[in-house]
Order: C-alpha cells, then structure tokens, then sequence
C-alpha cells in the first residue's frame, strides 16, 4: 500500500548503506528529496545513476554522502565539468564503479525481469571491462556462439525520483519515462516525491494509464513543489541554467562547496 | 568573428556531406554543430524530393520521438535502425578508440571527464559514427588512449558499427576499418598538411595530394543561414544567435 | 518511412514462408488483415503468437497457412478449444513449437535488445526444455552459478496487428498493450490496421505520447474499420461473442470450417 | 440446484481462506470461483481493518493496475510482487506437477488442450500456487502426467514458488514441498474418504482423521451472497447471474 507522507518521512526511509538509484537529469530528479537526505546526515550510500547524473550526484558526493558510485558519466551539462565528482575522484574519496548507459539499463531489467544477468550488446574491448570485473564476457549459448557480454542484476534498496503528479490511490505519473518505471521494478523499495496529488484516477483511461507507473510498486510519496528545482521537471518547469552555472562555479573550491550547500538547504527548507 | 562563423559553417556542410544517404541519425545533448549538419542534410533531401530523414537529439523533448525511456536510442542502434552518432572524446588515438574517462592511472585519474556515457555500446552498434572533436591537438589526438571508453574495431567479434570519420576544426579524416587507422582527407583553410602533422599526435595515412576541405556552396548557405539556424534555435537558441550575430 | 495503403497492400508485403508475430485476443488482432492473408493464398508461415492466440491461429490453421507454430497456447478462451488446432496437430500437419508465455516475450525482448538470447527465470523441470531443444540451460555466468534458461531471440519478418488510431505521420495508439510495441521492436517489418486515422500528432503531448508505438517502426498502415470483429478492440468494441461461438461449432468439422472460411471471408470482403 | 450453488460457495470460502495473508493474488481469465474467493478475501480484510488485498485479474480491463503490457504479470512475480496464482490442469499428478498439453506422445497427442501457458514459469516464482480443478477423477488425478507443463518440485534449483493445495468438487489437499506430494486435508459434503480414494488416480497422505470441509459461515454467505456477487457481476456476469437464480 501506497503512503502518502511528508517529506522528511519519506527521506527517512532510506538507510546509510543502501543503494540508491537515482534517474538522469531530464526524467526527474528529487532534489528536494537529496537536500533532506544531506540534511539527515544519510551517508555511505552505493548511489547509482540510470544512466548518467548531474548536479545531484555532485552535491551527494561533494557533502560526502557516497562511498560507491556506479554511473555512465557525471556532469552538469551546459555548466561543464561536475566539480565535486572531479575532486573527490582526484582525493579517491569513493569507490567508482564507470559504466555506460545502456549496461546500467540493462542491470535493472534483469532485476525487473528475476534474472540474474542480461546479456548486451557492444562493448567488447573497452578498458570497462578491466575495471568491471563483475561483468563477463561469455560464449553465447545460442546461435554462433560468438562473445558477448552479460552484467548483473542491478537490484537497488531504494529508487528515488520526482514527478508532476499521483493519484490518491500511489499510482505516479511518469509520461514517456520509462526508465522510472524500470527503476522501481528493479528496486526493493520506490520513493517518489510529486509537485501535487491529484482526484482523478491516473488509470482511468488507456491513454492517461499508458504513462502510469503503478501504486503497487511504489511505497511512498511526499509532495515538494518545485521538487527538482534547480533541475527541470518535463511539462512542469524548465532547468533554472543560472542557478546550475552558480553551482558550477562555487562548488570549485570545497569552501565554495560548503557555502553553496548550505543556501541549497536553506532555500529547500523554506520552500518545504 | 566572421572567420569563426565561416569555420563553423564549413564543418556543417561537412557533416552534411558525411552524412549523405543517411536515413536515421542520432544526435547527442549539446552537440549544435552536429545537429546543424542533421538538419541541413534533411533539409537538402527535401528540397531535392529525396526520402526524408529522421534526427533524434537525445534529451530533446520536442525532437524526440521515442516512447520507451531512455533504452530507446540503444535498442533503436541494436536493432539496426540509427544509421549515424557523433561521438567525441577526451583522448582519440589513431586507432579510432576514444576515452571518455580521464588521463592517468585509473581510477584516480589526473584529470578526469564525465564518463563513456553510450560509446562503448553504441561505438559497435552504428555503422557511421562521426568523431567530431573540435580541438586539434596533440593532447586529444594521442598515439594510445590512456582509457579505452570505445574500441574501435574488434577483429574478435562481429560489429556493425564503428568510426566513419574525425572531423576538427582543422581537417577531415576517413577511417579504414581494416587497417585501424586514419587518413586525411581534407584540411580546412588557411591549415596545411603540415599544421595538421604538427597537432596529431598520432601516425596516419597522407596521400600525396591533399584536398582543401569544400566550403559549402551558395544554396548550402542560403539554406544554412536561414531555415538551419530557424530550426536550430528551437533547441540551441544560444548558438543559433551567435551564428546570427557573426553574420 | 510509414506508408499508408489498402489493406490488399498492406497483406501484400507478407510473403509466403515468413515469421509473421501476432497478439493476444485482447491486445488487438488484425482479423480483417487474416482474411486478407487467406484470400491471398500466403502459406507456409510460421506463426509465433504473442504469447498465445485463438481465432486467429485457429483459423489460418484451418485454411492452411501455417508450416511452424510457436505459442504457449491456442483457445477460444469461453467458446472453449480451438477446433482447428487439435485437428492438425492430431494430423501432424504443422510443425508445434510449444513455448510458456514469458518465454515468447524473452525472445523478443532479446530481438528488441539485439542480443543473442535472455535469460528467464523458472522453467527447468518442464518438458518443454525437451520438446524446445532450441533453449538451453546454462550455469549462470555471474553470481551463485545457478542453472538458469536462456532461450534465443525471435526476430519477426512480420509484426501484424490492429490498433484504434494511427496519425498522419504513422505513430500508432496502442495505450498499455505494450507488447505491440516488443513484437515492432523485434520485427523486420511492422503492419498495423487501424480503425481510423487521426489528423492530431499523437506525440504532441506526454501522456498521448506514452501509449504511441513511433511511425519508425511502422512500414505500412491500412485502415480496416472493425477490423478485429469478432474478437474485441480494447477501448472501441467488445468481441462478437456468439460470432465466435458459431465459428467454434461449425469449426468441429472440416465442411463445417470450410462453409465458416467462406462467409467469413465474403463477410470481412463487404466490409472492407 | 442449491446443491451446485453450496458446492460452489464452499469452494469460494475455501480460496479465501487459502488465500489468507497474502498481499497481491493473481487470477487467470475466466476464473469465476478464484476471483470470488480472491474478492471474498479483501472483502473480509477490509471488514477487519487489515491491509488492503490487490487483485489482479488477466484478461480484464477493470481489474488491470498494470501498465507494461503483457509481460508484467510475469515480470511482477519474478520480482516476488505476486503472492497467490491458481492453476489447473488437464492431468496433475501425484508429485504436483501439471500437464496442460496433452495426453499421449508429443507431439500428436491423443487429446490436445490449449498449451501451457505461463504455468512452467509462474509455478517456479509464486509462493502460494493453488491448483484448482473441480473434475475429481482417475483421467484428471494420475499417477504421473504424460506432459510436464510445469515442475511442482525441482530441488536442483532454489524456488520460491511452487504448489500449496489442491482445491476440487470433492475435497482439499494440501501439498508437502519437501516430500513432494498431497496430503488430504478435508472432505467436501457429502463425499467420504473412500469416495476420494476411488476418484484420485495418484498415491496421497491419508491422515487417520479427515475432517469435512466447513461451509462458511453466516457472515461469510452474507458477504459473499451480496457484496461479492454484484462485484463478480462487473467481470463475469453469467457466473454472477447463475449464482443469484440459484438463490
């Protein structure tokens, strides 16, 4: 059963310790959600981005929250390089796991389809292979037999996103997002924060139900207006690109850092 | 400024013509030059009654007509239905790997780069991708990669895809996929063959004669400075008013 | 690019021999595209059903058309078996490939993926692993090494089925039957009848937008008005269900099937 | 006719309390007595203040909360989102395994049924498989099925799911994992033991006393007579309807 509950609840249910999937900037990021889980001291997380992340993987790893991180790439887009990933890189302050995306997709199909690998396509003879010695190279037990590579099961503790909005009933809007509905098949647990809840029954018709993610996978839901803010939120708002590029420059120096995050939480406070 | 316009204006028509018989081509986020390239392509196959050609620009909500999540790109590509990619890279040696990742010992790079995003993946999967790196120099176009993010050709296995062509912003280089290397083919003006040996890091094929890279012609203009850069500013407004001011 | 075509033309581009993939009864089948598949004399096809079917296996069955067989079942669901199919397969007049449901969607899904193979949970025990000696068991490659089943991909010539409403461009509303969606993906080529054609972009806004298979995968679209009668089209009309009960008597005998084909093909013939 | 009506209000009762403490069951098509015990279940639950029961059956449009197409239900007891599924068969045998094939040599079977479905996957993933089958003969109950649709036991791999009971006109079995075979656990009136013996073509337990399988009780005929009748009524109207002119 779908709980709807306040913000700082639902943040705490996420443990020190887990793996945490997050989605890439465009589909909905909870930011409102990671200032809390900053705030809440929740740390050494297995952070794991589907496929990529941005300005929340930087200020996760930059407040220390990360002790491993599995992602295709991490960068603040348009604003450049991600500063704290960087840094934190340099001071081999993680343990980094580099993928590329359609892998970290693939992991997570093979948890929602109770597998415990799937083979990809591609790959064979990057230098991923030598750092990922998780993944394997096999002989295709099928047809040529020729190479190919199969990774494992991605099976997250908690996926973690933002949407414009639920149902009374839990089930979320996610549109042509596919990749959340992914994320909560795989993960044990869903969080989902929304701009609003709304009356009507997001199943009631095929069209509003085709862009549905169900309440049965997801466990709890906080409503944050603007929750992606300043990340952008697909038919709601756009990516507020000067306050990206302040972060981009602050978070040059840990001082900078430091100073920037703690307006971010500020300001996310009063907006919640 | 006008000769940064030009510059910009030449890759375009390049990637243009590159690109020519292309049915579906995929384009990265923040990629204008290579998107403007799509688009003239398109927008010349039109004019000439030719079959018309799809553009996705990945993490575009308007052109983006995929409905299944972010798999989408990389199913199309495996099922063979992504003609050309773009690729870029920190670091591409003269082999056609590149790497995405950083320099140094791994994992605690000197420097490092966001990350192989899809390259890996899609490196093997598309038949013509087009490695567009705009600095020319001997820090990115390297004897060896310090990390392979990409392999460019993979004699072990069967693959579909691979690299096409480099283009900088001081040439255009053919890939031979059997030999594992580059040639150049062009070198855009004022460059010389002998600039471009000075700024590669890497050995290539030299053929004895060296083509100036074209600059596009009067109607590739006409429809480059005006329809392009209307569509373009849709989804890279910024650079589609830098191209307008320059002009 | 989507071609828009009569239905003779649409069924024109199914050859003899072919892998043609349809649906379940209820995700939308192209009945009015099966007659038309008769009366053209196309045969020797090897069916997959995605993953089971009933009239419409029965009939093509019935009439001939099937060399190979590949489903996980085939009944008229209330009008009870399917008449036509324990005929043949007492005759041994086709090639039976059973299979279990998800394991249709597997071998799609791996098409859909360009991979070799997938994995797929359960399974092992069933005779099925006999009579399919094309899957295999393997020991799973990462994590405890367990006996897993891998079964190959199925790559279509042909996906064929029946939709509401296609647009202009060719982008088909197919809503949350998203199997539709795996067969085009896996598919050389997808065939689509539809009800009608809309003059609004299906894509135009997020939630249409995520119940639409894109015109990429679409080669030809016809229209066919009621063209799953007498089986159901979800959201549009029921199924003809004393349709498909006479068809399930009078399919009892060969004559009796033979006098069903005929007014059923002259029936389909005035309303196309 | 009240006594066909008993016989199906007992076999209702006894799903739902087969059923009791899951979260989430399953029901295929055109399973009228399965969907009543799941609804008699969440009926009951509700009435008692406990967690809400989510009943998904395939097939209907009302009853559907998925959203990825066919491959969700399946997907959803992979991911051990599914704690109840019913299963029949046209041969079940002794160790629990269940043949919807066929009698006879594959392929050309004496009697062909529609095929196996989904069994051979859902049998190894769902923790509570109840079979149902209201035919109780020797044809139906054998010693070892011709076709093995779906394993009851495999101990060369870890399962999570597999058979619970064995629900049919004249009695319940449940069904021992580790042993691998049916223990009778209550008789339907006015069926005997020996009545059960004669129609079951597979060894099973026979513990000394059997109980008889209780009807349900007024509250129970209450909710089930009214609430669930008129929710059947919405996906199976004819089953709805007979049971009401039985009344």
């Amino acid at each position: 059963m779908t709980e709807i509950v306040a913000l700082d609840a639902l943040v705490s249910r996420i443990a020190s310790g887990q793996t945490l999937a997050v989605p890439v900037d465009r589909s909905g990021v909870a930011m409102a959600a990671t200032a809390e889980i900053i705030r809440a001291g929740i740390d050494n997380l297995h952070l794991v981005c589907v496929p990529i992340s941005g300005l929340q993987g930087d200020l996760l790893i930059g407040a220390g929250a990360v002790a491993t991180l599995e992602t295709s790439a991490i960068s603040l887009g348009e604003a450049g390089a991600a500063p704290r990933f960087g840094a934190a890189i340099k001071a081999g302050s993680f343990r980094m796991r580099d993928a590329t995306c359609p892998a970290i997709h693939a992991g997570l199909i093979a948890a929602q389809h109770g597998v415990p690998f799937m083979p990809i396509a591609g790959i064979i003879g990057s230098d991923l292979l030598a750092v990922r010695p998780d993944w394997k190279v096999i002989d295709s037990p099928v047809g040529d037999g020729g190479k190919v590579v199969v990774v494992p099961a991605i099976k997250p503790d908690v996926a973690l996103f933002h949407a414009p909005e639920a149902d009374r009933d839990g089930n979320i809007r996610i549109g042509r997002f596919r990749e959340l509905a992914t994320m909560a098949y795989a993960a044990k647990r869903t969080l989902v924060t929304v701009e609003r809840i709304v009356d009507r029954n997001l199943l009631a018709t095929e069209d509003s139900a085709a862009g549905v993610l169900p309440a049965l996978y997801v466990d709890a839901i906080a409503v944050a207006e603007r929750g992606a803010w300043p990340l952008a939120l697909w038919d709601e708002y756009p990516a507020d690109e000067a306050e990206i590029a302040r972060y981009a420059a602050m978070a040059r120096s840990e001082e900078g850092f430091r100073a920037y995050l703690s307006t971010f939480l500020s300001h996310r406070k009063q907006v919640a | 400024m006008s000769s940064d316009r030009e510059r910009r204006e030449t890759l375009i028509a390049t990637i243009a013509d590159l690109l020519d018989g292309v049915r579906h081509v995929a384009v990265g986020a923040s990629s204008p030059i290579p998107a403007a390239g799509a688009m003239l392509l398109r927008a010349r196959e039109m004019r000439d009654g030719k079959p018309p050609v799809r553009i996705s620009i990945l993490g575009s909500q308007k052109h983006n007509f995929f409905t299944n999540g972010g798999i989408e790109l990389f199913d199309c590509a495996a099922q063979g239905r992504v003609d050309a990619f773009f690729l870029g890279g920190g670091q591409i040696d003269g082999h056609g790997n590149i790497n995405l990742v950083g320099t140094g010992d791994y994992p605690r790079t000197d420097v490092r780069w966001p990350g192989s995003f899809g390259s890996a993946y899609l490196y093997h999967l598309i038949p013509r991708v087009i490695l567009f790196r705009e600095e020319h120099s001997p820090r990115v176009f390297v004897p060896k990669v310090d990390f392979i993010s990409a392999k460019a050709t993979t004699p072990e296995v069967a693959r579909r895809g691979g690299p096409y062509a480099l283009l900088t912003n001081m040439a255009l280089f053919d890939f031979d996929r059997d030999a594992g290397r580059f040639s150049l083919r062009s070198v855009h003006a004022p460059f010389t063959p002998a600039d471009i040996r000075e700024n590669t890091g890497f050995a290539y094929e030299e053929p004895d004669v060296i083509a100036e890279t074209p600059r596009p012609d009067a109607a590739t203009l006409a429809l480059l400075r005006g329809q392009i850069l209307d569509e373009l500013a849709e989804t890279y407004p910024g650079f589609a008013r830098s191209m307008k001011q320059a002009a």
